[in-house]
């Protein structure tokens, strides 16, 4: 059953992946962005993650992506100037590409992400992923999460610094 | 007998969620008369008297009238996000029913059997609703954008800015009704609720009414009701996002509205106002009845403040959203998270 | 010389000028009802009042003659409530029914009132009222005097310029009401010169009756379509209609006068029988058609005629449509055939213009009349050219000269001459002889060198006398006049023309004047508003543009239509004649017509012409184009388009060019403007024609515009006045009657009697003799007669003239139901008749 | 407002954040929607019937013989603005109006009418009159230009009638299109 599930999600996603690159116009690029990431929210909640899907739905889809729209449609980029884009950069795009295919290739078949095989949890089958997930931030993986806080918010600091000077200049 | 229970408990999802869809399409009927009719009194007028009896049908004449319109497409829109769009701005307001508690178990009389008068309980229950009610954005993006028309491109704009400016606020009032609650479940929430009227969030004083007040004027903003319905602000884009719409696809938009209308209206009575928990004990009241109630009385403050207020301009809009409510909300985080250590 | 102070400005003008003529001139303005420059002045409507310093009472300024040394104010508050004293006594009576008055919106008394006058009514007592409704005086004229303001305009009008007598006074006081005899409007002219004089609504076009206001008008300033005076007249329509053509005072010849035909003959253009399209003959009958088949048929058939092809243009065409009539003919066709009449012998046409001097280039009226001695011979000035008859009345009223008519038919006109001669049919000639005897008699020596004399150095005065019928007295006197006078005018008609023998004489007499040193003006009488026009353009068989000469002499009408019924003439094109009616010959003009393998008429109707045609083509009316007429004198004159032709009409000048271009792809300049220009390049008579004064106004008649004169031929007087003995049937007992015609008062040619109004006018058919006449038959006026010739019959009623020649009866060529070219035989001169009661 | 630039008056923050302004404003239009409506039953059950000065579709009216008091003067369509109105006049005197001048035609274009009633203070006779008749609407473009035979007929409310009252009415649908009959006997005065 969740099998099922796992495949209609995951073929859509894949394939809206595919509509995100290979469409021409920005907003319909989003668009399957969008999509995308709904499917990897539903594959969360197949792996018992609501929390995790309902912030990926939240922020990415939510948020970030409607930034992303905002941006698009404010700026305007035609059809013609992304092309031209790619025009320039696929000297070095491509190679990029294909070493990068392969190497994920490369690791796919070397089974270096197969994760150990397990079952989930007791605080995840009895419904609580929340809990454990907040339990495991704060505790054991504190460090790295106010590592990466700091690096928010010097990313933000420095973005509204960059604002602020250019408005002075 | 667990092949029983399973299909029974499947039948029963299902005829919830069909009586929930059906109840939420066919809400847009009273409301849209009420709303004419508050209206038409609030400007000492009558509001729909012609079409049956003080003008009862005019609903019914309203939905014919936009079923049999000409569905038009512009011609220079992009065909596929223009179709697409009415349903992405309907689709999620309905989902969100999904985790809305409506009163708590239930025994059907003869039957002995129980029913929770909510489709599920889901442990990140808010987080599920805020989530996918922001979903409901894109509908109005990509209208506006589809249709190629600079009223509707402006009117998607403004309701996305509008919407990532006040999506925080309304986030930091979940937060802390969480932290009053103690909960992501949105059952658990109503039953902490429970007991007297002072155990409502609302009452928890003096941060409650603060994140009442903050979840109202962000909620106020992402339905895009009156004073901020900058989104489809008549008085400079003609009828915003929605412009170049006519027929079902317009209705589409309308239905949605009202159904985020009313969602706001239940999700401030289970947030802040107790659910179906009645203030006072009074018997053979049933819960769902003051649940029922406490909505009827938001629906009608919508639709009161909608045509006493006037709209803001659009630096207001994101003056509030900034500079009075994230600060706000920041600080009070703070006083509740003090107060609940 | 006086000089007079007006209102503090000192102006010197000419003693026995009226205070209000100096006031004028002076630019103060004095409002009148009265005063009327060229009429008597009476002084009775008192709105003139002004103030003379050391006189008590204010006096009225248009008849009282400036003083020298005089101080006189025009505005003060004495006058100015003076004026409106007088205002109100008038409105004191005045029906005040300005929304039903026709006259409201160009009333004076409206304007004065706005202006000067009080308002607001003091007078409560019941209005007098001359009558409950208004009366209809003739069919023309309608009369409310209720609105009388007692200006006597009207009266003094009819007297002094139209010499009809027909209005007087009656009663006196705000009592006095003008009007005719028991309201009976029996010798009226109808020419609404009452009309046009009268301040207020009491004299009233009948025909314009409750059809309009003044403000919905649309108006053009035009000319008269019908006789060859050239009156100015603004025609106006309205929704399509013309509803009314007025004359301007002080515009153009005629300043506010016009005759019947001119102010009420213009509904023709309104009329419903209008061609509207092309006609085409299809197994015999007229049935509508494409202009581009008529143009198809007219194209083959004028080919397959080739240089058997006559053309008639009717000299009511403009200049430009006659010019391009004769180009059409002599470059396109290559035809010599073209007339302009159906009248008139070609070589007569000749001679007149000789005898007139009419290539010596135009010659005012006004000039001619300034003549010591005006002699009007051949021409019933009165019936056939009325204006000119008005301005001849007022000149001579005007100034002391000798003014003789010499005419068979006694005429209105009769009361102003000094002298009337009355002779006997067709023989003017004879007394112009007898005139230039008795002149050459007394200054014999100083007449050698005059070649004409020769013809008459056998012939005995006596005798002439006797053949012309006169008093010898009368003879001898007039002649003595013309031999003291130091300059002779001349009003030669048309009646020179129809009976050519007198053409010699004319032109003898003139050139015995002139050899005797004295000044000479003719001005030639016509009754086509353009005859001199399509002469001059060249409309004629004997000589091409501005009297040039032709290489190969062409048919003229009658020769066209006799080679037609001898089949020789293959194909004609008529415009706007109607042959088969003006020719005098008619059953011949008719058998002639239809005998004709291809007729193309192009006419405003389906005239008797256009009945035997095989193709119509429907043109325009004077007001549908624009163009320039020639009249008389030789002065071009604009017309101008007031409406479009109707349905697929077209212009005249777009037809003839259609047609041309046909044969020849670049034929014809496009326009009249371009035409003109062709013209003036093309004919030096009329290369200094300029067309700008026709907004000028003319300061007392004085038409000081000799830009629109034609100038002199390069070719002088070539051509040779041919001999013509005119026959008169021999006098027989059963005919005893010389049978004469011309036009009708209310009547020229074949077009007025397509006009509703001008024919209600005419009641029927009238023939005309000499009361004496009548006493001796035992005939009185009124009487129901059948008139019987040779060839034709009649039943008219019969109308006696006091003071014409014995023994000559007198049909207009105008009657419908009394053809008088029946009367006619071609080749056989001048019928006789014989008038019994009925 | 106080003249303190920057400076914080404690009393107005406090209304400001208990929003007083806006209970104020709530409180106004709870109150306005408590009150009876001032709606008009138009054209159910109500009908205006406008004062004497209104100025609806032209009228020609008839002197107390019957005989027409249009003298087509043509100063109405002088008068007009628009040039909306077309008089041609004609000669009757079988007694059809006051003089034996009269309209052939009259006719008023609606479209073009502004309604100003210059032609009513035009008019000699006072034949003409901007009359109270105020339903003009109607399906076809036709029906706005109004003929001589059609504004002679009276107005359903009589000149001599005082207006500014609310009649009782009756919806009609005939065969000629929508009806709203008033009752002029029972009128009531309504206050606001």
């Amino acid at each position: 059953m969740e099998q099922i599930f796992f495949y209609i999600f995951a073929t859509i996603a894949v394939l809206s992946a595919i509509g995100v690159i290979s469409v021409r116009n920005p907003v319909h690029s989003a668009f399957y962005l969008m999509v995308t990431l709904l499917q990897v929210a539903a594959i969360f909640i197949l792996l018992r993650s609501p929390f995790l899907a309902a912030v990926q739905v939240f922020i990415y889809v939510g948020a970030i992506m409607v930034l992303f729209l905002f941006a698009v449609m404010v700026l305007d980029i035609g059809k013609e100037e992304l092309t031209e884009a790619f025009n320039q950069q696929s000297v070095i795009a491509i190679p990029a590409v294909v070493v990068m295919l392969a190497l994920i290739a490369y690791m796919i078949i070397g089974g270096k992400l197969s994760a150990p095989v397990g079952g989930y949890t007791d605080g995840i089958l009895i419904g609580h992923g929340t809990e454990v997930l907040g339990k495991e931030l704060y505790t054991k993986y504190l460090f790295p999460f106010e590592v990466v806080s700091i690096l928010l918010l010097v990313a933000l600091v420095g973005a509204i610094v960059l604002v602020m000077k250019d408005r002075q200049g | 007998m667990p092949d029983i229970s399973l299909i029974a408990t499947l039948a029963l999802m299902v005829i919830k969620v069909l009586v929930i869809t059906m109840i939420l399409f066919m809400l847009p009927l009273p409301l849209t008369y009420v709303e004419r009719k508050v209206a038409g009194h609030i400007q000492v007028r009558l509001g729909p008297w012609r079409v049956g009896p003080h003008g009862l049908l005019q609903p019914f004449a309203d939905m014919i009238k936009l079923i049999l319109k000409e569905d038009i497409v512009p011609d220079k829109a992009d065909k596929f996000l223009f179709k697409l769009a009415p349903f992405m701005a309907m689709i999620p307001a309905f989902a969100v029913y999904a985790a809305i508690p409506f009163g708590d178990k239930w025994t059907i009389p003869f039957l002995d059997r129980q029913v929770s008068l909510y489709i599920t309980d889901m442990n990140v229950g808010i987080l599920y609703v805020l989530a996918i009610s922001g979903l409901g954005v894109y509908g109005l993006i990509f209208g506006g954008w589809s249709s190629n028309s600079k009223y509707a491109l402006i009117g998607g704009l403004r309701s996305s800015a509008q919407m990532i400016s006040y999506e925080i606020a309304v986030s930091f009032s979940a937060i802390g009704v969480v932290l009053l609650s103690k909960s992501l479940s949105l059952v658990e929430i109503v039953k902490h609720q429970g007991g007297t009227i002072l155990h409502w969030n609302f009452f928890y004083l003096p941060v409650g009414p603060v994140w009442f007040f903050i979840f109202l004027i962000g909620a106020t903003a992402e339905i895009n009701r009156v004073p901020f319905d900058l989104p489809e602000d008549e008085g400079t884009l003609g009828a915003g996002f929605h412009t170049e719409y006519s027929g079902m696809r317009f209705a589409f938009f309308m239905l949605s509205e009202y159904v985020a209308m009313v969602t706001v209206s239940v999700m401030s009575v289970v947030l802040f106002f107790g659910g179906w928990n009645a203030p006072f004990n009074i018997p053979f009241v049933p819960p769902i009845l003051w649940f029922i109630g406490k909505v009827i009385l938001f629906i009608y403050f919508f639709m009161w403040l909608r045509f006493t207020l006037p709209r803001y301009r659009y630096d207001q809009l994101m003056t509030i959203g900034w500079k009075i409510l994230i600060p706000v909300s920041l600080v009070n985080l703070i006083i509740t998270g003090l107060m609940k250590i | 010389m006086a000089t007079v102070k007006i209102n503090g400005k000192e102006v010197t003008v000419r003693d026995g000028t009226l205070i209000l003529d100096a006031a004028r001139d002076a630019g103060f303005e004095i409002p009148t009802f009265c005063y009327q420059a060229d009429l008597v002045g009476v002084g009775s409507c008192r709105m003139c009042l002004v103030e003379i310093e050391g006189q008590k009472k204010l006096q009225p300024s248009c008849i009282t003659p400036v003083l020298h040394g005089m101080s006189i104010h025009t505005e003060t508050p004495t006058v100015m409530s003076a004026r409106a004293s007088m205002l109100e006594f008038l409105l004191a009576n005045h029906a005040l029914d300005c929304p039903v008055c026709d006259k409201g919106g160009e009333c004076e008394l409206q304007d004065m009132v706005y202006r000067f006058g009080p308002h607001k009514g003091r007078h409560a007592e019941p209005k007098f009222k001359f009558q409950e409704k208004d009366y209809v005086l003739s069919p023309v004229i309608i009369k409310n005097s209720n609105r009388c303001v007692q200006c006597m305009k009207c009266v003094r009008v009819c007297r002094e310029v139209v010499g009809a007598n027909v209005l007087g006074a009656l009663g006196r006081g705000d009592h006095q009401e003008e009007t005719s005899f028991l309201r009976s409007f029996l010798d009226c002219d109808q020419d609404g010169n009452c009309i046009e004089v009268c301040p207020v609504g009491c004299f009233m076009r009948l025909p314009y009756r409750y059809k309009t206001r003044p403000w919905d008008l649309k108006g053009k300033d035009t000319i008269c379509p019908y006789c060859a005076t050239g009156c100015r007249m603004v025609i106006e329509e309205r929704d399509g209609v013309v509803i009314r053509a007025r004359a301007q005072l002080g515009v153009g010849l005629n300043s506010e006068t016009l005759c019947a035909r001119g102010r009420f003959g213009f509904d023709f253009i309104n009329s419903p029988e209008r061609l509207t399209t092309p006609l085409v003959r299809r197994s015999g009958s007229l049935e509508p058609a494409s202009w581009e088949e008529a143009l198809g048929l007219i194209k083959d058939n004028f080919a397959a005629a080739g240089k058997n092809i006559g053309g008639v243009a009717s000299a009511r065409l403009t200049d430009e449509e006659l010019y391009l009539f004769q180009k059409l003919f002599r470059t396109a066709l290559g035809s010599p055939n073209i007339d302009s009449s159906a009248r008139w012998d070609p070589r007569a046409v000749e001679g007149f213009i000789s005898a007139t001097g009419m290539t010596e280039g135009g010659a005012s009226v006004f000039d001619c009349m300034e003549s010591d001695t005006v002699l009007i011979t051949g021409a019933h000035l009165s019936d056939e050219n009325p204006v000119t008859d008005y301005m001849v009345r007022r000149i001579s009223a005007g100034r002391s000269m000798n003014l003789v008519i010499a005419s068979s038919r006694s005429m209105k006109l009769d009361s102003s001459a000094n002298k009337t001669l009355r002779h006997n049919a067709a023989s003017a000639g004879h007394l112009l002889d007898s005139l230039t005897l008795c002149i050459y008699s007394e200054s014999a020596d100083r007449l050698k060198d005059v070649s004409g004399m020769s013809r008459l150095k056998d012939i005995r005065l006596e005798e002439l006398i006797n053949r012309t019928g006169c008093i010898a007295e009368d003879i001898l006197a007039v002649a003595k006049k013309i031999a003291a006078s130091q300059s002779i005018g001349f009003l030669a008609g048309t009646e020179f023309i129809r009976y050519p023998e007198g053409l010699k004489g004319l032109a003898l007499l003139k050139d015995v004047l002139k050899a005797l040193g004295k000044k000479v003006t003719v001005i030639p009488v016509l009754d086509r508003a353009n005859q001199r026009g399509a002469w001059e353009m060249g409309v004629h068989p004997g000589f091409g543009p501005g009297y040039s000469p032709v290489s190969e002499r062409g048919m003229g009408c009658t020769e066209m239509l006799e080679a037609a019924s001898k089949g020789e003439l293959k194909a004609m094109y008529v415009v706007q004649s109607d042959i088969a009616v003006m020719h005098p010959d008619e059953g011949f003009a008719r058998s002639a017509l239809s005998s004709l393998k291809f007729l193309v008429v192009q006419d405003c109707f389906l005239s008797e012409t256009a009945r035997h045609a095989h193709v119509v083509l429907p043109s325009s009316s004077f007001a549908e184009k624009d163009g320039m007429f020639t009249n008389q004198e030789g002065r071009a004159q604009i017309i101008r388009k007031l409406l479009p032709p109707p349905v697929k009409a077209k212009r005249d000048i777009d037809i003839i060019r259609a047609i041309g271009e046909t044969f020849d792809r670049s034929f014809g300049p496009k326009n009249p403007v371009l035409v003109l220009d062709e013209i003036r390049k093309e004919i030096p008579m009329y290369a200094g024609v300029s067309l700008a004064f026709n907004n000028k106004r003319n300061v007392e008649n004085k038409l000081d515009l000799k830009e629109a004169m034609v100038m002199g031929a390069d070719r002088g007087a070539e051509f040779a006045v041919t001999d013509f003995d005119t026959k008169i049937e021999p006098e027989a007992g059963e005919y005893p009657f010389v049978l004469t015609t011309g036009n009708h008062l209310f009547h020229s040619g074949a077009l007025s009697r397509m006009s509703p109004t001008l024919t209600g006018l005419l009641k029927s058919a009238v023939v005309e003799i000499s009361e004496e006449d009548a006493l001796s038959l035992g005939l009185a006026s009124g009487d129901k007669v059948s008139i019987t010739g040779r060839y034709y019959e009649a039943r008219a009623t019969l109308n006696t003239r006091k003071g014409s020649k014995r023994g000559i009866a007198f049909i207009a060529e105008n009657y419908a139901d009394v053809p008088v070219n029946r009367f006619f035989r071609r080749g056989e001169g001048i019928p006789r008749v014989n008038i019994t009661k009925a | 407002m106080n003249g303190k630039k920057g400076g914080v008056n404690i009393f107005e923050l406090i209304k400001k954040v208990v929003f007083t302004d806006f209970v104020k404003g709530l409180m106004v239009t709870l109150g306005y929607n408590a009150t009876k409506s001032i709606t008009l039953k138009y054209p159910d059950q109500e009908k205006w019937i406008p004062y004497r000065r209104f100025r609806g579709l032209h009228t020609l009216n008839r002197d107390e013989k019957g005989r027409e008091l249009c003298v087509a003067c043509e100063l109405c369509s002088k008068a007009c603005p628009t040039q909306c109105i077309t008089v041609i006049p004609m000669e009757d005197d079988t007694g059809r109006g006051i003089s034996d001048r009269v309209a052939r035609v009259w006719k008023v274009d609606l479209v073009r009418c502004l309604f100003c009633g210059y032609c009513e203070d035009a008019c000699p006779t006072r034949a003409l009159r901007l009359g109270r008749d105020y339903e003009l609407a109607c399906t076809d473009s036709s029906c706005n230009l109004k003929q001589r035979e059609e504004l002679l007929v009276p107005q359903a409310v009589p000149e001599s009638f005082e207006g500014g009252v609310v009649a009782s009415s009756t919806f009609i649908v005939t065969p000629a299109g929508i009806r709203i009959k008033a009752d002029l006997a029972k009128t009531k005065r309504r206050n606001w």
